[in-house]
């Protein structure tokens, strides 16, 4: 992995300025807000500070690069740092939309900010693109027509795992997540679409580290394989510990413990393991290869999955106002709904709850050269909607 | 003549009260919320303080009083928007969106659990003391994330502001009058409570425990009874904190939201009645002023809280009002 | 004879293998000035915390006016009366001394949980409080902070705090110390006129004030009660004149 | 349930445990010695993990980053100590919590600044990689293996060092009496470096030894610090027998809990349901037992005085 470790900071000159009218206004009083230009401004509140940075900053700078690529200077982002708490978040979107006046919001990475910042944002007449978060009540009966998500439903990849692990002949999978929603829902994602019996289900603790005594479980289980969502450090642990165990049984997991800035982290303890993913970095399209090359050009490593997330995100928001003007929501929204923009992962259409119809890919992680990276070796879901899209009345 | 702290007080409250309206007028609704913000978090400081400064009761668990204001806000309210009961046996109850019922359920739920903690905290004293209400927070917490039915981690959002008679709470400078209206209450009760009898004994046992048995008096009843109060008013704050988000999480139990509340109270001035005010308008000062300096702005917070604790001891209040005046 | 209003039975404590107090049987009444006399480490302090409260006894009994109080707290003596004064300095530091005095009147009219009214406002309790500063001579100081007080200020507030709850019995540790000869004098004359008001059990170094205000001395070596009598008694007395005032060569 | 895997979790709680007491031995002692409680204890440990995957990373050798992790967090310890901690023993614990949290911000933002935001690599040696067997058909990881009988050997020897040596009795001293101490003519300031750096270098270690098998990462130290204190305080601070029967009893509570709990409720309940409130109570259950000791024994198992 290449690190910067002195690399400036990104600039935010936004954020600076509001930090700046703020004190001001604070010691001074108020000051009018700046007339607005023409074009769209963009309220991006995603996670640069504090555990789980590196997933923000990555959907930041795959949304900036598309932003540049397009040479539209008429699109602002504001980018604010939400520390990955739920109630900075809806300060910031309070802050987006009563000072900024954004027309449309982006860029949050964790379900539970989702939640908590969403059904206000579109409620008062934003719309919000979500380039990471997909949790299931807002692609249910929480479903609205300004919510627009461009990476998946939260159960997407763990239902590809599921079908994958059918389809592998797995019989007896011993299955595990974090006792949180996300983790229950995952867990339930994995079992609809799987069709074997369970050798064991484990909700292991929230930023759990140590999972001696899960794996010794699983050892005397007598399962032939195992899936596991375990976000972030948790499944950096898991897998160093699970490979040293010498269990060996075949593992399947969703892409998020498969990440590119994740797996140098592993290490070779990942050798060999099946994910599933809705993007790779060797899919063979032609926009995927560009956005590969350009990304590293610009910032000097591997896009990860949220960089495509959230290079998509940003060509889709570019490939609306290509169309329509965002003052005119309804005209905005068909554009948006039509998807039409060349995504880094191939097909993309929206389903009837605004959530992605995509392929969902299965990868293995493999070596080249010095960095540890996934390769494609098979298709586990083909244009694959979600379960939620009956309960969405919209 | 005005002492220098009624001098300080009288800034900070006008300040709090200026800046608001001036960006009312101004149209800038987000300088209200984050005004809002100050005046809650310095409620719950004031909570804390009320046990630290007074007691000298040191509690890393506050966040288990906020947490739980905020989920009794959250509950309740979800409940009357789903028009659901929280229970149907043995009696039916139903939720509630008016802000003075669901005031009043947090205070008296967090005085509940104040009391129950406190009465099994303060058998311990000094870092036992505050490691054991470290890790009552930590429990709920973990509770909070596990529990299924009210979100989890997720956390519960309630999209609409509760109702208050007569105003539009969903409009930032009315919601930020009912919370400045608040906080004036809670300054005057403490105000009176540090001046009372009450008052007198306590702060007469944190200095010197032994003079107060000698006088015939308990010094744990007087503990007790301070931190039940100040689990109440935190309580309180968290219910407003949670009306202010319309969002309610585990986070609000966090062991980090202890420390920040307790921060507050140190930036201030600890035992100072006005300081966790002037502490948590600092922080929300800091936090977004920093915040657009650098990514990295927690180091800078970090260096300057650890120069107020080196170097500039009694927060605020200690550094411009001098040395607290014996009140009589 | 009148009933005793603080009498303490067969008292024993050890900490380990060390006795401190054996058996030790000691009394007090109306009206008089029992002074505890006894070279450092004869276990005087341990005493006055058991008889206090602060410490529990092996075995033995303290009755304070004809009520067993063995198992009760500090607080709880404190309530049925017993007056304690300490050998060093116990007070709320940084309250005025007029706080202080008025904390002790509040504690003993009991009503501490009331919540609004300001206490320092309360005329009956400034009252109490203001009669007391004059009575041990610190009314004009009232306004002063206790931690700027001399060490001899702080005893006579000590006393004053004590006075305040209008106890039976007083249980003073070495109230003279470090008064200088004016403030002793003055305190001497003090303790005299109080005797009528409720007997003092006086644990003291300065020889000089025990043999002019006790009425009756009793003296604890080694954990033991080797005599106890009159001044006269205990000034010709030959086991204290060896063990305690070191005239013997054993010494 | 089958014996084997029983034994092979208490082996797994019994390694929890000895790490755990690396990080709690330096607490215990710096509270003891010094009267300070340190909140950023976590951050030293996160200070051992980095240094030695930044060594591993530079020069492939487990040996030197073991190394690196006692030297660079002995080095963290000793500059916060000289810098801030040592204005801090006179302080209330107030003061001192709030300093400490304030380094923790410092640290880890500092080391974020400094290593960016993805965690690090570090593994395990491949002589220390894959299982042994153990009697009664047990399989175990070699390497967790190797964590049990390093930590003992610590313990051990800080059992040693406390009890037989010269700078032994002077902590013992200085927990006593601290004015009787410097009244012996022991430079006092010294002996307080000593001890922090000391604890800070176990500290370190512990996260070396925990960073090859987990995720080295910014915050890493703060969840091991709070289990760490509530080890501690069960075990009675500033005691070192204390922390070692509180790491061991905390080890296995968390380990067995998680492992036995969901396994009790599924007698009573469907299996999914079960797993999830087994689950919950799982993760409250070490401070359920810190509570609980705390009610019988308010100044813990081992209390000093």
């Amino acid at each position: 992995m290449t690190f910067k470790p002195f690399a400036k900071p990104f600039a935010l000159p936004a954020s600076l300025a509001a930090s700046l009218a703020l004190l001001a206004s604070a010691g001074l009083g108020p000051i009018a807000g700046q007339a607005q230009a023409a074009g769209v401004k963009v309220g991006m509140i995603t996670t640069l500070s504090g555990g789980g940075a590196g997933l923000g900053i990555d959907v930041r700078d795959g949304f900036m690069l598309a932003i540049k690529q397009s040479g539209r200077n008429d699109v602002e982002v504001v980018i604010e740092d939400d520390q990955r708490k739920p109630d900075v978040a809806v300060q910031l979107s309070d802050k987006m939309i009563q000072s900024e006046k954004v027309d449309v919001l982006t860029g949050i990475i964790w379900s539970n900010l989702a939640m908590a910042v969403v059904p206000g944002a579109v409620a008062q007449g934003k719309f919000y693109l979500s380039p990471n978060a997909g949790p299931s009540p807002l692609a249910g009966k929480g479903c609205h027509a300004n919510y627009f998500n461009v990476a998946w439903q939260n159960d997407n990849l763990h239902e590809a795992a599921g079908a994958y692990a059918s389809g592998a002949g797995h019989k007896n999978a011993f299955i595990l997540a974090p006792n949180y929603p996300a983790g229950t829902d995952a867990l339930a994602g994995f079992k609809r679409m799987y069709e074997g019996e369970l050798a064991g289900e484990i909700y292991t603790k929230l930023g759990q580290t140590d999972y001696a005594s899960e794996i010794a479980q699983i050892r005397a289980s007598g399962a032939d394989s195992v899936f596991f969502f375990l976000p972030g450090g948790m499944g950096i642990s898991f897998l160093k510990q699970y490979a040293d165990s010498g269990v060996g049984l075949p593992v399947v997991g969703p892409a998020f413990s498969f990440d590119q800035g994740i797996l140098q982290a592993v290490g070779a303890a990942a050798l060999g393991v099946k994910n599933t993913s809705q993007w790779s970095k060797d899919l063979d399209s032609a926009a995927n290869k560009a956005f590969v090359d350009s990304f590293q050009a610009e910032y000097g490593r591997l896009p990860s999955l949220y960089a495509s997330q959230g290079f998509d995100t940003a060509n889709l928001l570019l490939s609306a106002l290509a169309k329509a003007d965002v003052s005119d929501a309804d005209a905005f929204r068909a554009a948006l709904e039509a998807a039409d923009f060349a995504s880094t992962r191939g097909d993309f259409a929206f389903a009837s709850n605004h959530h992605p119809i995509q392929d969902i890919y299965v990868r293995e992680v493999v070596k080249e050269g010095d960095v540890f990276t996934n390769k494609i070796i098979g298709l586990a879901l083909e244009d694959r909607s979600n379960a939620y899209v009956d309960d969405c009345s919209m | 003549m005005m002492s220098k702290e009624a001098l300080l007080n009288t800034a900070l409250m006008a300040l709090l009260l200026l800046v608001p309206l001036g960006a009312w007028f101004a149209d800038e609704p987000f300088l209200i919320t984050l005004t809002t913000r100050a005046v809650i978090f310095g409620i719950a400081g004031i909570g804390l303080n009320f046990a630290l400064g007074l007691g000298g009761l040191v509690s890393l668990g506050h966040a288990a009083f906020f947490g739980l204001g905020g989920y009794v806000m959250g509950v309740l309210a979800y409940h009357a928007q789903t028009y659901t009961s929280l229970m149907t046996w043995p009696f039916e109850l139903p939720g509630t969106t008016a802000m003075t019922i669901i005031w009043l359920v947090a205070i008296c739920l967090s005085a509940l659990l104040a009391l129950g903690i406190g009465a099994l905290s303060l058998r311990t004293s000094g870092v036992y003391f505050i490691m054991i209400t470290l890790a009552f927070a930590q429990m709920l917490y973990y509770f909070a994330i596990s529990w299924p039915a009210y979100g989890g981690e997720d956390g519960l959002s309630i999209y609409v502001r509760n109702r208050f008679v007569g105003l539009n709470t969903m409009d930032p400078i009315q919601f930020f009058m009912v919370c400045y209206g608040l906080l004036l209450l809670v300054l005057g009760l403490v105000w009176a409570m540090a001046r009372s009898a009450f008052g007198l004994a306590l702060g007469a046992a944190r200095q010197n425990e032994e003079r107060v048995r000698a006088l015939g008096q308990k010094p744990q009843r007087l503990y007790l009874t301070a931190f039940v109060i100040s689990g109440a008013i935190t309580g309180l704050a968290g219910a407003l904190f949670a009306d202010l988000n319309r969002f309610v999480s585990p986070t609000m139990f966090s062991w980090q939201t202890s420390g920040e509340i307790m921060i507050f109270v140190i930036l201030g001035g600890v035992g100072r009645v006005f300081g966790p005010v002037a502490g948590a308008a600092l922080f929300i000062l800091l936090e977004y002023s920093l915040g657009g300096l650098s990514d990295y702005w927690h180091v800078y917070l970090g260096a300057i809280l650890l120069g107020v604790v080196l170097f500039a001891r009694g927060g605020i209040y200690g550094l411009i009002a001098g040395r607290e005046v014996a009140h009589d | 004879m009148t009933d005793p209003i603080l009498e303490i039975r067969g008292l024993t404590k050890s900490f380990g293998a060390l006795s401190v107090s054996q058996a030790i049987d000691l009394d007090l009444r109306p009206g008089e000035i029992h002074a505890l006399i006894g070279p450092n480490g004869a276990g005087k302090t341990t005493l006055v915390k058991q008889i206090a409260g602060a410490l529990q006894p092996d075995s033995g009994s303290v009755r304070l006016a004809g009520q067993d109080v063995t198992r009760l707290s500090t607080a709880a003596r404190a309530r049925l009366g017993m007056g304690r004064t300490f050998q060093i300095s116990s007070l709320a530091m940084d309250y005025t001394v007029l706080q202080n005095t008025v904390l002790g009147a509040l504690c003993h009219r009991g009503d501490v949980f009331r919540f609004f009214r300001p206490v320092m406002k309360d005329a009956a309790l400034l009252e109490a409080a203001r009669r007391a500063l004059d009575e041990v001579g610190l009314g004009a100081l009232e306004a002063q902070r206790t931690s700027e007080l001399s060490h001899g200020q702080r005893r006579q507030l000590e006393v004053a705090s004590a006075l305040t709850l209008e106890p039976k019995a007083f249980l003073m540790d070495e109230p003279m110390a470090g008064l200088g000869v004016e403030g002793s004098q003055h305190m001497m004359g003090f303790l005299d006129s109080l005797r009528d008001r409720a007997p003092i059990l006086l644990v003291e170094h300065d020889m000089d004030a025990v043999f002019s205000l006790a009425d009756r001395i009793s003296v604890l070596v080694l954990g033991e009660i080797i005599a106890s009598g009159s001044v006269s008694d205990i000034r010709s007395n030959p086991l204290v004149r060896s063990a305690y005032l070191g005239e013997d060569e054993a010494a | 349930m089958s014996l084997v895997l029983f034994i092979e979790q208490v082996l797994n709680g019994l390694q929890f445990g000895v790490m755990l007491f690396l990080m709690a031995a330096g607490l215990t002692l710096v509270f003891g010695v010094m009267g300070l409680i340190n909140l950023a204890h976590g951050s030293l440990y996160m200070v051992g993990a980095f240094a030695a995957a930044a060594t591993a990373a530079a020069t492939g050798s487990f040996v030197l980053a073991l190394i690196a992790s006692l030297v660079f967090a002995a080095f963290a310890g000793v500059l916060i100590e000289v810098l801030v901690i040592r204005r801090l023993y006179e302080r209330d614990h107030l003061d001192q919590v709030l300093a400490t949290f304030a380094l923790i911000l410092i640290f880890s933002e500092g080391t974020r600044w400094l290593f960016g935001s993805f965690p690090l690599f570090l593994d395990k040696p491949d002589w220390l990689s894959g299982t042994v067997g153990l009697p009664f058909g047990i399989v175990y990881s070699r390497y967790r293996l190797a964590m049990i009988l390093v930590g003992l050997a610590v313990a051990v020897g800080l059992f040693w060092m406390i009890a037989k040596t010269r700078i032994g009795i002077r902590i013992r001293a200085g927990e006593n009496d601290r004015e009787m101490i410097a009244a012996l003519g022991v430079n006092i300031s010294l002996l307080h470096t000593f001890v922090f750096a000391l604890g800070a270098a176990l500290a370190g270690f512990a996260g070396a030894l925990i960073g090859a098998i987990q995720s080295v990462q910014v915050g890493m130290g703060e969840p091991v610090l709070i289990l760490a204190f509530v080890v501690i305080v069960i075990g009675g601070i500033g005691s070192i027998k204390g922390a070692f029967v509180g790491a061991l009893l905390v080890g296995l509570t968390d380990t067995l809990g998680r492992f036995l709990l969901p396994v009790l409720f599924r007698l009573a309940m469907e299996p999914s349901a079960a797993n999830a409130v087994g689950a919950s109570l799982a993760s409250m259950s070490i401070y359920l037992l810190m509570a609980g000791v705390l009610l019988f024994r308010p100044r813990g198992l081992f209390a000093s005085q």
